[in-house]
């Protein structure tokens, strides 16, 4: 047998593996359950080495190094070694006396993320939806674009009134985020709906997997 | 329910409500197995939002240069992994210039698997359109790591993010990459995601910030929300899961594996639908009798 | 130190970055505190995986009920790990013909693309048990989603074209309108959400993560 | 909290009427000072220098807008001989000089049928020419130069002006309410069903004494919802170290790990129970969504817990979490700001934040009247949107049914 044929045999069991969990737990699944947890562990820690550690900071240091022994220059990738200052004292949490040191690394991500997406999200999800709205409410001669318009503009509109949190939803104000959440329970509904093709596709994919890559019944 | 006041025993309708799930996963299986050992064609109509991609690839001149980003993994390859072949067919045939590269780290891989099926195709039929060179008509810039870092530098300068291929030649010295600094230089670009980063990470760093032109390939589950992006015009047009890859192949007038694995999709969709009707009137007999 | 160097760094970090979206010779620290961010999980994940094999060690070394398990998880990542680091190559360990690639290919893939598809079955219980005419929201949620669930397949094609036709027709109009609307108010609440949250954690008003009520 | 409402918390919105309409009138700038193309004034005629293929024509050059300078963009008109024939153009080549007419050096080479090309190496505030030559096996033909232009180093990027405006805005708001929460009592904010359901939650854990297993999502640290819900677990633990309810938090991030570990002990210790905590309450499992997903589900089967937490940013697994737990007769809390899995959790869960109600979480638990304050300054950002909305439309349908010629507010942003 050669080494795919081994590979499909292993890829097939392991599927049923997992697949004997909707049956109820059991230790074919707990097997699969481990391994996996194990293998996508070890997965993502050659990644991260690889793809992360070396290419973002140790190559920049070795590029400085470079430069330092053949020209005798101190260049600007050196500051990278402030990256693994914080990454150290991440790593220092391990001594209990100094591991308070991490929350210095972690207000530095924390303050990064925040800054960087208090921005994006006001551009992205904020403005260009505003944007997207304002749309005019009467078309000529296009009845069908014209009732779109209107249902997008009501929509958002109450939409968004449902989510004012200091005003009671009393009165108007209460009747108009009523039809807010009816839009947005249309929302979850269609999306709901129109995912279920994609859910039903990735097992299509597995079954065709078992049917012709391991069993071989459809060519 | 009520089971102290209720003493009858359990009718039909009773059983459905609390019924085992495992009787629903049971019915779901056989609903997608057995199609597929049927062989059918099903019509389906273009949607215009699937136009839109065709459209935006088809109107480019020829030595347009798109750039195509693999923001996926093998998880999702039933629904994007036909996209991808299409997108390339199309591009080839029209001789377009593709740039590859992807933001997962996985997705390059998934460009090279794609190229490798599309290339065999046009060996064996197409005599009429040259196999493409790497270097001159694609190069494939592979991962880096920084999500939507990266679609942010490439915006400034694509050697930002990708000092080289991912062979590890230089930009410079590669035919296609001269003249090439940010997204100026590119005619579109196409996106095939199942996440994050992906489509949405795209039109928020690319599109909003350096106004270029973007068409996406989606999952299913990712496809509406990226409708409103579409309504704005911030995305030329989007394919949702494997039915706008169907629809993409049928516009593109190439059915291949999307097609055919529709008939499976549509008897579990029936499946599903069947159950929703049957336990909407259980629970309309329940609460009937309840009342009287 | 402990409580004010944290409070003071997140300000500093935030407004930076906020700045650089708008003056852009900021970008350059811009780029850099996004790759020490890369350099620091980089480190972080070593506490991670630490973890972990502490968990399952203690489980093998205490004989805790489904010990072997964690013999499992340890020897699946020692496994990988040690492939992936020494004997594939290096930075292209990923490339087709590598272990890892074989690795990733037969054991990695199928659970993780096996897992993933469990979600057909999810969607089919969770879809029978929350789709229930049981007041207007719910009808509204129901409806949308059958119409969504016919109108995207073929299915209507078995009856007649006119069908068919009508169902992807309205189909498609929910997701261009009034699913549209939905979606977008609450992108926009997100948005000032988003905003907001940020601007508590500039101003040091939530610093949980510090250790300060 | 109690609702207030008087003449003079109306008067107190009159600034931020001002704000509204000064904000009106500021975002036109941009569109009025733009970058501007420098188009060479008789690019129309071409001088040819080889007869063979056509030159290409319309030479225009730009300076990159908004970066930090250093690159200048060339386009051109394609050669009416590139895409075929015996003349068909191979190659572009790219020349340019800081005279107009002499000095020219090629900088580089572009592919047939391309029609741009960026100098990544023009100095800032040199003046340059360029040229564009086709290339045919026939021979070459040269476009006439450019009109100068010079790169240069760009301090504010006035394509961002409004959104800038709009952040100071939408900050000062925030601002301006956390500010007048610490002096003002009994602010109100509505009920939010699924954080009202907390305590109850937490309780019952403890009364069934069974666990409550928090999942802070899937992703790191970068993302503000992964913030938002270690904030929120921050007051969930505070709970039940107070109920003394069993509380456990895996994990598929290192960094989420440490951070939830400095919130989890910091919130014990605020409740008077130090001793409770231990480390082991929070722990890694693997950085993988799916197979984290295949862990959660075996450890919700095993441990049959009472209460289970979905906070933060979730992708596929989301239903996958969500109907397990269900499965097992958890009472299930999810929020997420993740348009595409809010209706799973809709659908599966007890009770669902929806988006903006996840960022809302920790202040509304917290009740502190600063955070609480900060909800306010949401809602005026909210107002602000629907103004803008409100006023876009009218202008934009009055202009089509009277044929006005009002602004398109749209076009400001």
């Amino acid at each position: 047998m050669s080494g795919e044929v081994i590979g499909v045999w292993i890829g097939a069991i392991l599927t049923l593996g997992i697949f004997s969990f909707l049956y109820k737990d059991n230790p074919f699944y707990k097997f699969s359950e481990a391994l996996f947890v194990g293998i996508s562990a070890g997965y993502w820690f050659v990644v991260t080495f690889w793809q992360y550690f070396i290419p973002k900071f140790w190559d920049n240091l070795a590029l400085s190094f470079n430069e330092l022994v053949t020209k005798g220059r101190i260049d600007y990738h050196w500051i990278y070694l402030i990256g693994g200052f914080f990454g150290v004292l991440m790593i220092l949490r391990l001594v209990p006396k100094i591991g308070w040191l991490s929350r210095w690394s972690l207000a530095f991500i924390v303050g990064t993320t925040a800054g960087l997406q208090f921005t994006r999200y006001l551009e992205s999800n904020g403005i260009r939806q505003v944007v997207g709205t304002i749309q005019p409410l009467v078309v000529g001669g296009n009845l069908g674009t014209t009732i779109g318009n209107l249902i997008i503009v009501v929509g958002t509109f109450t939409g968004l009134i449902y989510f004012f949190f200091s005003k009671e939803h009393k009165g108007a104000f209460g009747g108009a985020a009523r039809v807010g959440v009816w839009f947005l329970m249309i929302n979850f509904g269609a999306m709901f709906g129109y995912t279920v093709m994609s859910r039903m596709s990735l097992l299509i994919g597995r079954m065709d997997y078992l049917f012709t890559d391991w069993l071989k019944l459809i060519k | 329910m009520d089971e102290i006041t209720n003493q009858e025993k359990k009718t039909f309708w009773e059983n459905l409500l609390s019924i085992d799930r495992r009787i629903i996963f049971l019915f779901i299986i056989i609903a997608v197995s057995v199609p597929l050992f049927f062989k059918t064609s099903l019509e389906i109509p273009v949607s215009p939002v699937v136009q839109g991609v065709y459209n935006a690839i088809e109107n480019l001149p020829a030595g347009s240069k798109v750039l195509i980003s693999f923001d996926y993994d093998p998880g999702s390859m039933p629904e994007l992994q036909p996209m991808a072949e299409s997108f390339f067919r199309h591009c080839f045939r029209n001789n377009l210039k593709v740039i590859i590269m992807g933001l997962w780290p996985q997705g390059p891989i998934q460009a090279n698997m794609a190229l490798d099926k599309v290339f065999k195709e046009l060996k064996e039929e197409e005599k009429t359109v040259k196999i493409p060179q790497y270097g001159i008509d694609y190069v494939n810039l592979g991962f880096t790591a920084g999500n939507e870092v990266v679609i942010d530098r490439m915006g400034h300068d694509f050697q930002e993010s990708y000092p080289a291929d991912a062979k590890g030649t230089p930009l410079s010295e590669i035919p296609l990459m001269q003249g090439v600094r940010n997204y100026d230089n590119v005619d579109l670009i196409l996106n095939l995601s199942a996440g994050y980063p992906g489509t949405q990470e795209w039109v928020q760093y690319a599109v909003d910030v350096f106004h270029v032109k973007l068409a996406a390939g989606n999952t299913a589950v990712q496809a509406p929300s990226m409708y409103p992006y579409v309504q704005t015009g911030q995305l030329t047009g989007v394919l949702g899961g494997m039915k706008g890859g169907a629809e993409y192949e049928l516009a593109l007038k190439r059915p291949a594996k999307a097609v055919s694995y529709m008939f499976s999709q549509a008897v579990a969709h029936g499946v599903i639908c069947l159950f929703i009707i049957l336990g909407n009137i259980a629970f309309f007999t329940m609460r009937k009798k309840k009342t009287s | 130190m402990r409580r004010e160097v944290p409070l003071i760094l997140t300000a500093i970090v935030g407004i930076t970055m906020i700045i650089a979206h708008f003056i852009p010779p900021f970008n350059i620290l811009k780029n850099l505190f996004e790759d020490w961010f890369f350099i620091i999980a980089a480190f972080a994940i070593y506490l991670g995986i630490l973890n972990l094999i502490r968990v399952n060690a203690d489980k093998l070394y205490k004989k805790q009920h489904d010990w072997p398990f964690g013999l499992v998880v340890i020897l699946g990542f020692l496994l990988i790990t040690i492939i992936g680091l020494f004997f594939s190559g290096g930075r292209s360990f990923q490339d087709p013909g590598t272990p890892f690639y074989y690795l990733y290919m037969h054991l990695y893939y199928p659970l993780s693309a096996t897992m993933f598809a469990l979600l057909a079955f999810f969607v089919a219980s969770a879809s029978y048990r929350a789709f229930r005419a049981r007041n207007i929201e719910a009808t509204m949620l129901l409806l949308a989603a059958f119409i969504l669930m016919v109108g995207r397949v073929p299915i209507g094609y078995w009856f007649s074209d006119w069908l068919g036709d009508a169902l992807g027709k309205s189909a498609d109009w929910i997701m261009d309108f009034p699913q549209t609307a939905g979606q977008r108010a609450i992108m926009i609440g997100i948005a000032l959400g988003v905003v907001s949250s940020a601007l508590r954690v500039i101003l040091g008003l939530e610093r949980t993560y510090t250790g300060g009520e | 909290m109690k609702s207030r409402s008087n003449s003079k918390e109306k008067l107190k919105f009159l600034p931020f009427f001002l704000l509204v309409t000064v904000f009106f009138f500021l975002p036109g700038i941009p569109s009025m000072i733009g970058a501007e193309d420098i188009t060479n004034p008789d690019a129309e005629s071409t001088k040819v220098i080889q007869t063979t293929p056509a030159p290409p024509i319309n030479v225009t050059v730009k300076d990159i807008p908004n970066d930090k300078g250093g690159a200048v963009t060339i386009s051109w008109e394609k050669s009416t001989d590139d895409g075929g024939g015996a003349k068909n153009v191979a190659k572009y080549e790219i020349f340019r000089s800081t005279q107009r007419d002499a000095g020219y050096e090629v900088i580089g080479n572009t592919v047939a049928g391309a029609t741009s090309f960026s100098d990544n190496a023009a100095k800032n505030k040199v003046s340059y020419f360029y040229k564009i030559r086709a290339i045919s096996p026939a021979g070459v033909a040269e476009s006439l130069p450019s009109a100068s232009v010079f790169a240069k180093r760009q301090w504010f990027n006035l394509s961002r002006l409004t959104l800038f405006i709009l952040s100071l805005v939408i900050g000062f708001a925030i601002f301006y309410f956390i500010e007048r929460a610490k002096s003002e009592k009994g602010l109100f904010i509505r009920k939010i069903a699924g954080l009202e359901a907390v305590d109850d939650a937490v309780g019952r854990a403890t009364e069934m004494g069974r666990k409550i297993i928090y999942i802070p999502g899937i992703m790191d640290m970068d993302s503000m919802q992964t913030i938002a819900s270690v904030t929120i677990l921050g007051r969930v633990a505070k709970l039940a170290a107070q109920y003394e309810a069993k509380l456990e938090v895996p994990v598929c991030r290192s960094l989420v790990m440490v951070t939830c570990r400095e919130v989890v002990k910091e919130a014990y210790l605020n409740a008077g129970r130090p001793d409770a905590y231990n480390d082991n309450m929070v722990y890694y499992l693997t950085d993988d969504q799916f197979a984290y997903a295949a862990a959660l589900d075996g450890l919700f089967l095993r441990e049959r817990p009472a209460t289970v937490f979905l906070m933060g940013q979730f992708y596929a697994e989301s239903l996958i979490l969500a109907e397990t737990a269900n499965s097992v007769g958890a009472i299930q809390i999810a929020g997420t700001a993740m348009p595409t899995q809010l209706p799973f959790f809709v659908a599966a869960c007890d009770y669902t934040l929806i988006g903006e109600e996840l960022f809302a979480a920790s202040a509304y638990l917290s009740k502190d009247p600063k955070l609480l304050g900060s909800l306010k300054g949401q809602d005026v950002g909210k107002f602000i949107f629907l103004l803008v909305i409100i006023i876009g439309v009218v202008f934009l349908t009055l202009n089509s049914v009277l044929g006005l010629n009002l602004p398109n507010l749209g076009r400001w942003f």
